[in-house]
């Protein structure tokens, strides 16, 4: 389902490699990528107590989160990798 | 008398030869006047040499830029009399050889 | 008047107000010892691709010729049936059944009557 | 009433053109990473659309020739199929991101996956063409599009620091990590100034029939009709800038953008972010195809027009219903929205010069204007626009690669 994605990522992860970020860069996005969908992650919970969310979108919300935080922790980790 | 047709798009951006070979111009207009119940060529305009006169000509009616001599050069159109161009092989235009395009 | 100002890629309007095409080429006649006359226009699809690139304009004249309507479109209107050279260029003819419409004509029956609510 | 109708179109083409899947993703993404810093771009963007909206308005109105007209009658053949290609590949791209716009828009609310949406999503803008007029495509957009509003009434409510936001309006240097904020900047302006839109906008006011008296509603319409969307664009990166930034939230997800709605609106505040996604999405979609078979149409000189049966313009016809079938393949593919909208968006600006510099010949040739060609204040803006174009055409892939 996700191949073209996948394409797409492939193709502009060639060609950023050729960039050279370099590894201190990355995993500092990542880390805050990784801050990012935690704060997103405590704004959802405080609206859902406050009752101002049907329980479908917070499910796709969680789900956006999990993948982010899978992403972002793998990106941190490729990072570190030497 | 012989009849030949020409395709007057493809002679538009097509460079004429002069009478020693070289490139003297690059047709860019072809001027018409009626003639009985047809429009006949009276001449082929040289235009604007590239893409960025053809910007610039706006420049045409700012006074202070038309003074600039590398512009107004540039900008202008030089006439070619119908008679002086040499169509018999449409893909190389060229001065009849006792002629000069800077007339 | 101009050629490439006032007709070149002028929209062509037939006598009903049906779009034609654009003026793709125009066709000069050589005559010795008086001066080149304008012959006629042409609308096409190889007319305007061999402005781009001939080669390009024969593949594309090939395929033309092979599909759909089996033609690649090409009218070729006297200079005489020119009427006038205004915002469009009014031809003393009329559009349908001429090759300028034979794929608007086989697309039509072929493909947009076949989905449903063209003709309402 | 007449003057209401050319407004109608002023925000149709707004709605769809201005307001759409990138605006709204690109200013969020603003405001989110950068809080109130990145206002400057969206004030320039504004600005420079106005400048060339009112300018396809003039050129039609004088000239009786849309943009794409007079484009292919002064710089011919070449110029018309070489500008072709590239244009038809990034809107496809805009198109299918539009398209997953509405499709997101979907998801949200009833949960079910955007890609389902892709195909319902497409026979349903293509049925309001293939059925409908222009009239009703624009007064119908224009006004569902006001549920937009919800962006502003969200930033109000939000208690936006007065101070901080005029601050924002003048450029400022990025912060330490410029990349983003460059690659940000260019893509809001890749959002904002769409091609699509004038090639659009001209040739609705040549099926409005437009002539010389219409030069003033046109200017009226341009500056009004634009100023509303950039008003609602504005209202995003506040409230992005409002609920975000402080938390450090960086907008990845569509999802995740509904809640900076939520938070000041409460529960109506996500059905209100996916009806005005879905909105002016779908304004974007009618828009983008119309706006390529008008190219089409216009430049090998076919039969157009919308207030018609399709079967009599069966070739412009076909060219709104293929780019719109086939865009939403794309998105039935699972093709992730946000990406592929940042992505066009940034394709769409390397475009802008092929659209940007033709109209500094346009608007000075009297043969088009006449009269009312541009002065010396028109001719200083399209000229600084198309140095601009020029400048962003050429900074946006590498900022891209260099992980924008």
């Amino acid at each position: 389902m996700r191949a073209i994605t996948l394409a797409f990522a492939l193709v502009g992860a060639v060609l950023l490699a050729g960039c050279t970020r370099s590894p201190e860069a990355r995993a500092e996005d990542a880390r805050m990528k990784l801050a990012s969908w935690q704060a997103t992650r405590r704004l959802l919970d405080e609206q859902r107590a406050r009752g101002d969310l049907p329980e479908q979108y917070v499910r796709q919300v969680m789900r956006a989160v999990e993948e982010g935080r899978a992403q972002a922790l793998a990106n941190l980790r490729a990072a570190s990798a030497p | 008398m012989s009849r030949r047709e020409v395709r007057a798009e493809l002679l538009l951006g097509r460079k004429v030869l002069g009478p020693g070979g070289r490139v003297d111009a690059r047709i860019e207009e072809i001027v018409l006047e009626p003639r009985g119940e047809d429009y006949v060529v009276r001449e082929y305009l040289s235009g604007p040499e590239g893409f960025l006169e053809e910007i610039f000509t706006f420049t045409v009616g700012v006074p202070l830029l038309r003074s600039i001599p590398f512009l107004s050069r540039r900008i202008r159109r030089r006439p070619i009399q119908w008679d002086w161009l040499d169509l018999s092989n449409p893909d190389a235009p060229r001065l009849h050889s006792h002629l000069d395009a800077r007339g | 008047m101009n050629l490439t100002r006032d007709i070149l890629d002028q929209q062509v309007v037939d006598r009903t107000g049906q779009r034609l095409g654009k003026v793709d080429g125009v066709i000069l006649e050589l005559r010795d010892g008086e001066p080149p006359r304008v012959a006629a226009i042409e609308i096409g699809p190889v007319t305007l691709t061999r402005r781009i690139h001939p080669r390009l304009a024969e593949w594309l004249g090939g395929w033309l010729r092979r599909h759909g309507p089996r033609t690649d479109g090409t009218l070729r209107i006297p200079w005489s049936k020119v009427r006038a050279i205004g915002v469009d260029l009014r031809v003393d003819l009329v559009a349908d059944g001429t090759p300028a419409r034979a794929w608007e004509d086989w697309l039509r029956e072929h493909v947009i009557r076949r989905i449903p609510g063209s003709r309402q | 009433m007449r003057r209401y109708l050319e407004v109608a179109l002023g925000i149709f083409t707004s709605i769809g053109g201005f307001l759409e899947v990138g605006a709204i993703a690109t200013a969020a993404q603003a405001g989110a990473g950068f809080g109130f810093r990145l206002g400057w771009v969206l004030v320039l963007g504004t600005v420079c659309v106005i400048f060339l909206v009112e300018m396809s308005g003039r050129l039609s109105a004088v000239s009786k020739h849309t943009l794409q007209d007079a484009m292919r009658e002064r710089f011919g053949a070449g110029f018309f199929l070489v500008t072709t290609i590239p244009g038809l590949i990034v809107d496809w791209l805009v198109l299918a991101a539009e398209i997953g716009g509405v499709a997101l828009a979907l998801q949200l609310v009833t949960g079910i996956g955007y890609q389902w949406w892709a195909f319902p999503v497409a026979i349903g803008s293509w049925l309001f063409l293939w059925k409908g007029n222009l009239r009703l495509v624009e007064d119908g957009v224009a006004l569902l599009g006001l549920v937009a509003l919800a962006f502003v009434v969200a930033a109000v409510r939000l208690h936006p620091p007065v101070h901080a936001v005029v601050a924002g309006l003048l450029p400022s240097l990025p912060p330490a990590e410029g990349t983003t904020y460059w690659f940000l900047a260019v893509s809001i302006l890749g959002a904002l100034i769409s091609p699509y839109l004038f090639f659009f906008y001209s040739s609705g006011a040549i099926e409005g029939q437009w002539d010389e008296n219409h030069i003033g509603s046109n200017r009226f319409t341009a500056i009004v009709g634009m100023s509303f969307g950039a008003v609602l664009a504005f209202g995003v990166m506040l409230a992005a800038a409002l609920v975000f930034h402080p938390r450090g939230i960086q907008v990845e997800r569509y999802e995740q953008v509904a809640l900076m709605l939520v938070e000041p609106l409460g529960r109506p505040g996500l059905y209100l972010f996916a009806a005005a996604l879905a909105v002016t999405c779908f304004g974007a979609t009618l828009e983008v195809a119309l706006g390529r078979a008008y190219v089409f149409a216009q430049g090998f000189g076919w039969n157009y027009t919308l207030n018609s049966l399709p079967k009599n313009s069966a070739r412009f016809s076909l060219v709104y219903t293929a780019m719109i079938g086939s865009a939403a393949v794309l998105i039935a593919l699972g093709v992730d929205p946000l990406a592929l909208t940042v992505f066009s968006m940034a394709l769409t600006a390397v475009t802008l010069p092929l659209v940007t510099i033709p109209f500094i010949v346009l608007m000075n040739d009297p043969a088009y204007v006449g009269e009312y060609r541009n002065g010396w204040i028109g001719n200083a803006a399209v000229v600084g626009i198309s140095l601009l174009a020029s400048l962003i055409a050429l900074v946006a892939i590498p900022l891209q690669l260099m992980g924008g």
